[in-house]
């Protein structure tokens, strides 16, 4: 048996991790195009504010590999995957044989078209080469702007403004972090970055960026313009798909995985960013580019490449993301969708206070915790195991909402339970 | 100085007993010298016998043995004696001289039969002998009856036993079972009274030990009138076979698994019958569990019982030799008397040693026991 | 794996246990007058007693077998001992992301805001190696350690 | 409003060196002698509030808390006693009757500290409970006078028995009084130990009838729980006439102890006052008590024990007797130390007499009648240790009741407080807060260690005296010698004096 994994963050490491579960032995090769040691891909930012130093940015330890028989292939890119032959093929050619494949090559960013794109210090902001290259040109009193207010773009700004640079937001949708906050909870959020200098441009987008060789600045469809010596492109990613696009392999918006996160070929698994799994909030396959799911979904495709048949029910969105002391967490729908949903809201702006529950037939599903933040898994298992809320709903936006507030019954069998709840 | 009955006094003894069980009769000459080889388990102040089958020539008399402090009061208890009996014969107990022996108090014996007129009809006439004892022994100071049954007497003083022996001329009594006593109280005015055996009708017992029941049993059997004067353990243990056997008719085992109950663990290991009876012997009967150590030879006109405590904590040793069965506190005491016994051995604690005459199936020989008659018994509330 | 079972029925709603972890947790390890007198900024109690009188119950990490900390954790500083089956936090690691809080299906994972941002939680003190000291001090056996809950090990 | 003349009992003394201002003691006490102050964020005292129960004494985790008496001091007055005048203030306050919880705490003689035991030396020997069995077990109940035996076979059944492997019950408190976990940790120790529990008047909560083999179920005046099932469901019934802490007086459960599990056991309505009237109203002389206790026989079909309670009262011996001869086959007799959860002090403290005498003079006087076999005799009313015990079975008890003891041992600190349903141990209350205080698992485990502590020493004194049965000290007052008495108590006793 040859496991080949390609990829190095959270799904492929999930993957390692589900088959040393059961296979202690057999042979596993993992590709990654980034040469490096797997780090923890949501640290970019705290790296380029300098809060994390590069050695602690390893999301596993130095020996990861070698405890777990895991042979590297770092800085090699994949091209293909011929699933006929069982095989990967490699940048230069080279083919690697598997007998179980996992596809954890993440996601890119995504890159509207626009006039300059082409200019120097136009940067992206998901790897950590991303950060590399801003950190080799960026200096106190620079102005940056930033093309998109969702957790990437947002948290660039956070760490450009933590590095004494001039930012500048600009976000197509009315509000920021419109994926994760209701205009409410971005109206809070919005106020407290300005609190710390960032500007935002809403209901607009870069028109051309400009300058020579490098950024000078942008101008905006709104007529407004801003000087830049470095623009952000953060307007969003897409499943890395490119490898598998001349194979059988059956790709959607993500390669489409089942509850095994077996891919349409056998022995072919996929997990992470690339795929597009189940939502179970939505119920509906998406893509769901969050960390949790990475590693859930790579966890199970490796328990089911070593043979332990093992499922996944699928996730939902869930976020918890700071800027500047302000910790937030969501999960689910955000945003009451229809006469459908029933929406439990208690809101203190002046302390940065807010709460939001979204419910559907009496079950939970999403919310939006802003600032307390504490036992928020709670209801992100309310979530989870649909719970009906029915006989508690109006105690979910008590504070200090726990299980105390449960009805014995569901209670005691949650605590009692030694495992998950 | 307190005497016996008017203070308990704890005494250490030497106990022993032969029996012929074809009920042949044997010179008492045999007892002493057996109860002699354990001279130093008394100490002088108190000694005793009780022999069966020595007054055949009134064995449908009561013989009665009192002792009087003075001339007095034998004429008062002779005139209750002469109102309840009718006298046969009267007579001093004949005594030789003996030096170690000292002042002895008057000694007689009647052979006398009840008044019939005088037993009240709810009265058996071993009860009518019974309450006269208990009257002479509470109510007459300085009379004392100290043997009541019917073809047998008891012999006791102050002094060692094989001298109370001599004393009394037991060597020309013949009986077919003896038993003797030796004591040692530990505090004693030296009371002929209080010497052992202690008797009641035929009834006899020696014992060795001091029971820690003892004011426990006491108390119950006053409930049933008994009378305990000496406030001596052996008088206790008598009335208390005398109770069990005679005026409640228990057979004899159960009087001795209610003397020398089972412990409630070996209990448990019974068949449920047997667990049943036992549960009732002792949840009943429990005041009349004897504890604390001692060894004691209860002797009837049918034979005898020698019984240890259940935890064996005074020495007692059996042994048989043909028609013969002997029992002492020490094996000595028995070679002495018999050299090459058939079988020899020390009988478990709460495990009776139990010689019946030929022919008899118990040791209780009184009235016949009927079912009405138990009936009445009880007390009537 | 033996875990801390909480027995609402009998919870007294002291907070001994709280008092007892931070002593337990603190510099001044176990010495109650020290951790509360001396420690200008004691560690946070891993241990949360809830209430809503009578009822009232404390609730630490149940170290789950298939805890979603370990697996949401962004800098795999959440880890669960494959031999004891204790989740602990490597606090040097921790970021303070909170994505844990986000998972935690208990909301028995704490802000620890004294230094630099971590995640606080249970490790069944671990380090002592005996019985935790919430267990220890509850007055009343409202707290069991055991490898299952104690009335469904009776009721075996 | 008018100015309170009472002043606090105790002082709460907090070491400020030590509190760690935790909070603890605020969160255990009821009686809000303790409060947090949120502005000085400091644990304070309402000294006034504390009843010196000495809960937040033993939960303070730094052992910083210590409760004293209150130091005032009035002018010395060896007639007008502090508690004289306070009692008079509280009076003259409320207009009502004095109450209060637990039992006689006046300093009369104990009897049990002026009797001493004997132990063998030399002439009989002393045994070890270590080496040699040791028997405790104790059957109550009606002994007929001798067995009827054929063939080694039992022909007639004897009365129904009660077994006990110690000679130590606990004895009756009702579900209303103390809590269901009180309850819970008697019953289960009870079991465990080989012995019984009462119902008191309160009926048996339907979690109990599992222990109903260690149960005696209770009738007294109000008949409160009492249907045939209940009396069915214990291994004997206890009828009440009276308890030794309030002889004459009937009993009150305030309505707001009457929750629902309570009501559910009396067979009450929710939230009424639950009165036991002083006299049974169907028992107003003897014959009356023979209907009562043959009708609980005929409901029983005759498999139950049925005892008689009393208090100890000055005719006790010729009303025991009485008892005895009205069928019951248990008489027990409460002296006036026994406890309650709620007497008027006056009663508590002056009515009754000692059971040291209520016992010695019915042991003495059924003996005299010859009945006393006909009945078992327990008594209580302040069984403090296993010397009271052995006192008490040489004096002539069969077993002994211990209420307060039990409850000590489950956590009572004696602070007399049972009647404000506060208890901060969870014993004398029905408050959820506070009752789950009591884990009856613990609970269970204390007080069956009690008994079994005790019945170790009892065997200790048994095999001193050399005895190896229980039963052979029964009524054996030799065992025991009076010091300190004069020679109408010894005569009273029926014991001699210690050196006679």
């Amino acid at each position: 048996m040859n496991y080949v994994i390609i990829g190095n963050s959270a799904a492929a490491i999930g993957a390692v991790e589900g088959i040393r579960q059961v296979d202690k032995t057999n042979p596993i090769v993992l590709i990654s195009d980034e040469p490096y040691h797997t780090y923890s891909r949501p640290l970019i930012s705290y790296y380029l504010a300098g809060k994390v130093a590069e050695d602690k940015m390893l999301y596993r330890k130095h020996d990861f590999y070698e405890k777990n028989k895991v042979t590297t292939m770092l800085g090699t890119k994949v091209v293909a995957v011929d699933t006929g032959n069982k095989e990967v093929v490699l940048e230069n050619d080279e083919k690697v044989p598997y007998d179980k494949l996992l596809i954890a090559t993440g996601s890119v960013p995504f890159i509207p078209p626009m006039a300059g794109l082409d200019k120097n210090n136009v940067f992206t902001f998901i790897k950590m080469d991303d950060i590399k290259a801003i950190k080799e040109v960026v200096m106190v009193g620079n102005k940056a702007v930033i093309i998109g207010a969702g957790l990437i773009g947002l948290k660039a700004a956070e760490g450009l403004t933590n590095l004494g640079v001039d930012v500048t937001v600009v976000e197509l949708a009315n509000r920021v972090l419109p994926a994760i906050l209701d205009e409410d909870a971005a109206g809070i959020v919005q106020a407290h970055l300005e609190k710390q200098g960032i500007k935002f441009e809403l209901n607009t987008s870069v028109e051309a960026i400009t300058g020579s060789e490098k950024v000078e600045g942008v101008s905006l469809k709104n007529g407004k313009s801003y000087a830049a010596d470095i623009v952000v492109v953060a307007v969003g990613v897409r499943p890395n798909t490119e490898i598998v696009k001349d194979s059988q392999i059956a790709v959607s918006r993500g390669i489409v995985i089942n509850d095994y996160c077996q891919t349409s070929i056998d022995d072919v698994y996929a997990a992470g960013d690339v795929t597009e799994g189940y939502d179970i909030v939505y119920a509906q396959q998406r893509v769901l580019p969050i960390l949790p799911n990475a590693y859930n979904q790579g966890e199970t495709a490796g328990l089911n490449m070593a043979g332990k048949i093992s499922i996944f029910n699928g996730g939902f969105a869930m976020n918890s993301i700071g800027f500047f002391g302000l910790p937030m967490i969501t999960a689910g729908i955000i945003k009451s969708e229809d006469e459908n949903y029933e929406v439990l809201v208690k809101s203190v702006p002046e302390q940065g206070y807010y709460k939001k529950i979204i419910l559907k037939d009496n079950v939970v599903v999403g919310y939006i915790y802003l600032n307390k933040v504490d036992r928020a898994g709670i209801v992100t298992s309310l979530i989870k195991d649909k719970i009906n809320v029915a006989d508690f709903k109006e105690v979910l936006l008590k504070d200090g909402f726990g299980y105390i507030d449960l009805p014995q019954e569901l209670r005691k069998s949650r605590l009692l339970r030694g495992g998950i709840a | 100085m307190l005497k016996e009955g008017q203070v308990r006094i704890p005494a250490g003894c030497a106990i022993s007993g032969i029996m012929n069980k074809k009920g042949e009769v044997f010179s008492g000459r045999d007892i002493i010298k057996s109860i002699a080889v354990m001279h130093d388990r008394s100490n002088g102040l108190g000694g005793g016998f009780a022999a069966y089958g020595i007054y055949p020539e009134f064995k449908n008399h009561y013989a009665f043995h009192l002792f009087y402090e003075n001339k007095k009061v034998k004429q008062e208890t002779e005139f209750v004696l002469n109102k309840l009996f009718n006298i046969e014969l009267a007579e001093p107990i004949p005594t030789r001289d003996v030096s170690s022996i000292g002042k002895a108090p008057l000694i007689w014996r009647y052979f006398a039969k009840p008044k019939a007129n005088q037993i009240q009809a709810n009265e058996t006439e071993a009860e009518y002998v019974v309450n006269f004892v208990m009257k002479i022994n509470s109510e007459l100071e300085g009379a004392y009856v100290f043997s009541s049954g019917k073809n047998m007497g008891t012999f006791k003083g102050v002094g060692y036993p094989e001298d109370i022996g001599d004393f009394y001329r037991l060597d020309e009594y013949k009986g077919y079972i003896w038993t003797a006593h030796g004591r040692f109280p530990t505090n004693t005015p030296g009371w002929w009274g209080g010497a052992h055996p202690f008797s009641l009708l035929d009834w006899t017992i020696v014992h060795n030990g001091e029971i820690s029941s003892y004011d426990a049993n006491r108390r119950y059997l006053e409930m049933y009138g008994y009378k305990c004067t000496l406030q001596t353990d052996t008088e206790a243990i008598t009335y208390i076979f005398d109770l069990l056997l005679r005026k409640f008719g228990l057979p004899l085992d159960s009087a001795i698994n209610i003397v020398a109950a089972p412990f409630w663990s070996k209990i448990s290991r019974m068949n449920p019958e047997q667990q049943k009876l036992m549960k009732s012997l002792r949840a009943v009967f429990s005041s009349l569990l004897i504890n604390g150590p001692f060894s004691i030879i209860l002797g009837s006109t049918n034979g005898f019982m020698a019984l240890n405590d259940r935890l064996k904590l005074r020495s007692l040793v059996a042994a048989e030799k043909g028609d013969n069965l002997y029992i002492a506190s020490e094996e000595s005491a028995i070679l002495e008397i018999c050299k090459n016994p058939d079988k020899t051995w020390a009988p478990r604690g709460g495990e009776p040693v139990i010689g019946l005459l030929d022919g008899k199936e118990s040791l209780y020989c009184f009235d016949e026991t009927q079912e009405e008659e138990v009936v009445r018994h009880s007390v009537a509330l | 794996m033996k875990r801390v079972y909480a027995r609402e029925e009998y919870c007294v709603g002291c907070k001994l246990c709280e008092i007892h972890c931070i002593a337990a947790h603190s510099k001044y390890k176990n010495d109650l007058i020290k951790t509360f007198k001396k420690d200008t900024n004691p560690p946070v109690s891993r241990i949360l007693v809830e209430e809503n009188k009578p009822v009232s119950f404390a609730l630490q990490c149940r170290h789950c077998d298939d805890a979603p900390c370990t697996k949401a954790c962004i800098v795999g500083a959440m880890q669960k001992d494959p031999e004891t089956g204790i989740v602990t936090n490597e606090e040097d690691r921790c970021v303070g992301c909170w994505t844990c809080i986000l998972v935690c299906p208990y909301g028995a994972i704490q802000r620890d805001e004294r230094g630099h941002k971590v995640a606080s939680k249970c490790d069944l003190c671990s380090e002592n190696g005996k019985v935790p000291a919430c267990v220890e001090h509850c007055p009343n056996r409202a707290l069991e350690y055991g490898e299952e809950p104690f009335y469904l090990a009776k009721g075996k | 409003m008018s100015l309170n003349y009472m002043t606090p009992a105790f002082i709460i003394e907090r070491d400020k060196d030590r509190c760690i201002d935790c909070q603890v003691c605020v969160r255990q006490c009821a009686n809000e002698a303790h409060k947090w102050d949120e502005e000085e964020q400091k644990v304070y005292s309402e000294d006034a509030n504390c009843v010196n129960c000495h809960r937040c004494v033993v939960m303070c985790p730094t052992r910083a808390l210590s409760v004293r008496r209150f130091p005032l001091e009035f002018r010395y007055n060896a007639n007008w006693t502090p508690e004289t005048i306070r009692a008079i203030y509280l009076q003259a306050e409320t207009g009502g009757v004095l109450l209060t919880g637990m039992g006689n705490d006046r300093p009369y003689p104990i009897y049990w500290d002026h009797m001493l035991l004997n132990a063998s030396q030399v002439t009989n020997p002393s045994i070890d409970p270590l080496r040699e069995p040791m028997e405790l077990k104790t059957y109550l109940g009606r002994k007929p006078d001798f067995l009827k035996i054929k063939n080694g076979k039992l022909l007639e059944d004897i009365p129904p028995q009660l077994e006990l492997d110690v000679p130590i019950m606990f004895s009756a408190m009702s579900f209303g009084s103390i809590s269901l976990n009180a309850h819970k940790s008697l019953a289960a120790a009870a079991q465990q130990v080989g012995t019984y529990w009462n119902t008191g008047e309160g009926g048996l909560h339907r979690d109990l009838v599992q222990y109903g083999d260690h149960t005696i179920v209770q009738v007294a005046s109000g008949r409160f729980g009492i249907n045939p099932d209940y009396l069915k469901a214990g291994a004997a019934i206890e009828i009440k006439i009276g308890q030794g802490a309030k002889p004459g007086i009937g009993g009150h459960l305030p309505g707001e102890k009457v929750g629902e599990e309570v009501s559910k056991t009396r067979m009450i309505p929710l939230g009424t006052d639950a009165l036991s009237p002083a006299p049974h109203h169907d028992i107003y002389s003897i014959e009356d008590l023979r209907q009562l206790i043959y009708s609980l026989k005929e409901a029983t079909e005759y498999q139950k024990p049925v005892f008689v309670k009393i208090a100890a009262v000055h005719n006790v011996a010729a009303i025991a007797s009485g008892i005895v001869r009205a069928g019951a086959d248990v008489v027990v007799i409460d002296g006036y130390r026994g406890g309650t959860g709620a007497a008027p002090l006056r009663t508590r403290d002056s009515v009754g007499i000692p059971i040291e005498f209520a016992l010695a003079a019915v042991d003495t006087r059924l003996r005299e009648e010859g009945i006393r076999n006909k009945a078992s005799l327990v008594i209580g009313g302040s069984i403090r240790n296993s010397t009271d015990i052995v006192k008490a079975i040489a004096l002539g008890a069969d077993a002994v009741y211990i209420g307060t003891g039990a409850l000590i041992a489950l956590g009572c600190h004696l602070c007399q407080k049972c009647y404000t349903g506060k208890c901060n141990w969870g014993i004398a209350t029905q408050d959820p807060q506070l009752y789950k205080r009591l884990n009856p698992e613990i609970g269970a485990e204390r007080a069956a260690n009690l008994l079994k502590a005790w019945a170790h020493e009892i065997e200790e004194l048994l095999g001193g005296m050399g005895i190896n049965a229980l039963e052979s000290l029964r009524g054996n007052r030799l065992m025991l010698r009076g010091i300190g008495l004069t020679d109408r108590e010894l005569n009273i006793l029926g014991i001699k004096a210690a050196g006679e």
